[in-house]
């Protein structure tokens, strides 16, 4: 596990997320019906899917350009907030990953640290907001210690936005009566993560 | 709650063939959701482009043609666009005098279309943006994304669309628009959720009895449950919301707008307690429209928006209009 | 079911009152439930009236207009008008070339409307009848009260309203209407059922998963109960049904329309779907409207209706006409 | 009882069914709700309060006149099948009655008969159709027996037309599902003589 990763492993990642957010679709869109819109889980199934077909039909062959290719291919299909925020997550971490064959944890581990802060920087949200960065930031920290601590990591910080006010997205809309619930984009990148452990696992 | 479609995943570009079908008028790209007035792009005319997620038709696509938008582009069911089409709506329409982005200030669209505005002006596009933000049930807006864009669009769209066809230049519509935009006041309520095709039941619960008042239009609860009221009651509540900091005097443009679900009938006796709440109340009414514009798919309920008008507005909203849903002039 | 009213009694005149605040160019009498043209009566031109039940907003008031109808008189909901409001609007708008009662075929219209004409006539003015029965739902006329009027009401109302403005005489827009009203065809899906103001619940009962075929627009239960299907099927039936005898060869102009409950979205989904189906049984098409016009309060559902269309009709048909809810050319 | 009846009777007769109308508006409604447009108890309110209202406005001193008004304000208030059809009954039982300060049971039976039969005439219903008819033909064969055996009769009547199919009115347009239903103008027409009864009772 300490072995570098080479694309194979990222390609199962994008294989893997399609697969978990389809399975999760209608939890993901109940999370949101009960704050936002009721659409995040047709929106990443409809996006990991457009990527994974990306990615087979390009065949990019390094963890940068299978990133970077998935990240663009979000942008274009799936639209809402998520679209821009997860496709630039991919996006930013492939480009910083730049053109190596092959990476190691540490590597990813700053990379996806700029991916996830290029979503801070787009969405303008912070820790504590309620959106999917409570869920990937305590990941982005975790990463160092292997896959699996940042996927409970992700994991732990998508319960967390339970008891929060949301400050970003339409669930602020509902001012008090966003808390209370879960925030479908955390438990969105909480799956990430855990298809990211398992990609790296499966190796 | 039952749909009059085939699969979930094929409702917009159904959608998008029907209209095409019904309107020979527009060119409609249904594989890249992209819908044009047919004649563009028009010669020495600043372009209108808007779009967001759909369910709230006839906003947009609706409101293409002479006179308002020259392009529409239609997300998947209350999820925006992606900046890909508003890129080529951008590139179908400039006719070199550049492009308006009218944009609902919603976290999606507001990073959809800056994606799209950077995509267009690289490639020699120019194009400015304004945010509609009339929603004043958000109130709060340092803790929340800011107040939603719901029926002032309309306004804004209409507005600056005349400004477009009168040949007023780019910064001169963009000004306009934003002048428009900021003005609009809009409040909603819904006596029902709405059922969106890929969930297929309600988006949220409300019992009979209760109403949810200060709604956006994405089937998301509003700000506050109430017991059920009569239509006057409802007016009354609206009003009073729409009115608390607005800068009183002139005369207004009103727009009592249904959610999808509510009849007609129920609409227009809805606007006679409006119009008789904005009596008691001394504002004048220069201009009223009754109907379905802004929807929240098969959502039961209303929502008004006020926009103040000047003499240069009321001309402006009298100008010749040429689209599937709003129609006047010649 | 929630509604956005005050009291049921008093829908009919709440909704009255929000029309004219919403279209001054309109004269409406309240307490007496007429809705005739500002400019009324127009010299040289035959009168075209209609009315019936409320409910089914925008028809009938919703059509009045230049090029359409000179008033409308809307009963109680789903109730016909009473004889004295046509009798009123016959002598506001007739200009001595006599007027046209466009009458839904239902036992209360046609009664009242008889009655009407009956006290029109002793006041002088020249009445012709044409009776709209284009619902093929109801097929055996032998044990019914005949054909229900729906959807094919608005095709004889702007033909027959463009015939009159371009001055054709009492019997020739007499004939015009009539020929029109027995070339039309008209078949209605309901999804759910509607609330009527004063039942306040559903007029039946229709379960998750179930639809009904053969539909009115009063709220009835269909002819047939079936198991839910998608729009491409629907479309299907339906189009079997209106070609079910129906004299082939030249094209039709369709009407998809919404029974008010169904969002504009689903309506021009279902009308990719009827396009197909008329395209497969090589049914050419020369005008599509798609829209909520003739409804049946908060109903989900649809109807289709077609109206062959010759050289003459389709010239009528594209006459300018200006009302709320039709409105185009100049 | 087989004393002649004045206009004060007649007017009672209309206050009477003005009540019950009301009363029974909510079932008349449902009945109506089953097999047509859900609109016949309102509209029998509105158009008996309305009669009601006329009658004491003017005061008219025959029973003839009586009548006559009555049925002239249903046709001016109801609207719908109902409006005509009661209308008419009244106007042309009223007319057929002419100018008599006091009519007898004979004569009453008589007129009601012509009121019937201009009620046929007009909707071109017969017995048997699931109409309000189908209640009126029988109380008008029984009215000479007196106004409690045709109250009777009208009730049986209202009654037999729930297995009938029905040829008439919207309840046509459900063909064979128009069966197992009581006809809502059948139903109204038994609170019609209903009422008559206990208007020539409380004499
Ligand atoms: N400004 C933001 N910054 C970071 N994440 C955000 C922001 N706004 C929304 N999100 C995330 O996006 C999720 C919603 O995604 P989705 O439902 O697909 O889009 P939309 O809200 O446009 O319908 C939220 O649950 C939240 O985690
Ligand atoms: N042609 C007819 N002849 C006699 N009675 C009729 C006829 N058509 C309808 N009716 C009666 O009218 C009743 C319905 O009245 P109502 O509901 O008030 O009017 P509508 O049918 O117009 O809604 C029916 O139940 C039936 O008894
Ligand atoms: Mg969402
Ligand atoms: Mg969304
Ligand atoms: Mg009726
Ligand atoms: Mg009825």
């Amino acid at each position: 596990m300490a072995e570098p990763m080479d694309a194979t492993v990222f390609w199962r990642w994008i294989d893997l997320t399609a697969a978990d957010v389809a399975r999760e679709a209608a939890r993901l869109t109940e999370l949101d019906s009960a704050i936002g819109d009721a659409d995040h889980g047709s929106n990443l199934s409809r996006g990991f899917a457009a990527a994974l077909d990306a990615v087979r039909r390009e065949h990019p062959d390094t963890p940068g350009a299978v990133l970077t290719l998935a990240g663009q291919t979000l942008v274009s299909s799936v639209g809402g907030a998520s679209g821009p925020l997860y496709g630039t997550l991919l996006r930013r971490t492939g480009k910083t990953l730049g053109e190596a064959p092959e990476v190691g944890l540490g590597e990813l581990a700053a990379a996806l640290g700029a991916g996830v802060e290029a979503v801070a920087r787009l969405g303008g949200a912070a820790a504590g907001d309620k959106t999917m960065l409570d869920a990937l930031l305590p990941a982005v920290e975790a990463l160092p210690q292997g896959p699996d601590t940042a996927a409970r990591a992700a994991a732990e910080g998508a319960r967390a936005t339970v008891p929060m006010r949301a400050r970003k997205g339409r669930a602020s809309y509902l001012g008090e009566r966003s808390v209370g619930h879960e925030d479908p984009g955390a438990a969105s990148s909480a799956l990430l993560l855990a298809a990211l452990a398992r990609a790296v696992r499966d190796e | 709650m039952k749909q009059l479609i085939n699969v979930p995943e094929r409702v917009v570009a159904d959608a998008l063939r029907g209209m095409a079908a019904a309107h020979p008028e527009l060119t409609i790209d249904v594989d890249r959701r992209v819908v044009v007035r047919g004649d563009a792009p028009i010669m020495d005319k600043v372009a209108l482009i808007s779009g967001g997620g759909s369910g709230h038709e006839p906003l947009h696509a609706g409101f293409v043609g002479r006179g308002m938008l020259d392009a529409a582009c239609p997300g998947e069911v209350f999820t925006s666009p992606v900046p890909d089409q508003m890129a080529r709506a951008a590139a179908a329409v400039d006719s070199g005098l550049g492009v308006l982005f009218i944009v609902k200030n919603y976290t999606g669209d507001v990073l959809n279309f800056r994606m799209a505005a950077e995509m267009a002006e690289d490639e020699g596009v120019a194009v400015a943006s304004v945010l509609v933000e009339d929603d004043v049930a958000v109130t709060d807006s340092t803790y929340t994304a800011g107040r939603r864009g719901t029926g002032g669009t309309l306004f804004v769209e209409k507005l600056a669309g005349a400004a477009a066809e009168e040949g007023a230049p780019l910064e001169r519509v963009e000004s306009l628009a934003r002048r428009v935009a900021d003005a609009c006041r809009s409040f909603g309520v819904a006596l029902t959720a709405c059922t969106t095709p890929a969930k297929g039941t309600p988006t949220f619960d409300l019992p009979p009895g209760e109403l949810e008042l200060g709604i956006g239009i994405h089937g998301e609860p509003g700000r506050e449950r109430r017991p059920m009221m009569t239509s006057g009651e409802i007016a009354d509540v609206s009003v009073d919301a729409l009115l608390d900091g607005l800068p009183r005097g002139g005369p207004v443009l009103v727009l009592v707008n249904g959610m999808g679900g509510t009849p007609l009938l129920e609409l227009y006796g809805f606007n006679a307690e409006v119009q008789r709440a904005l009596a008691e109340r001394q504002v004048p009414v220069a201009r009223t429209l009754v109907g379905n514009y802004v929807t929240s798919l098969d959502m039961a309920g209303c929502s008004v928006t006020l926009c103040p008008g000047d003499e240069e507005l009321l001309r402006l909203w009298d100008a010749p209009v040429s689209t599937p849903a709003l129609r006047w002039g010649r």
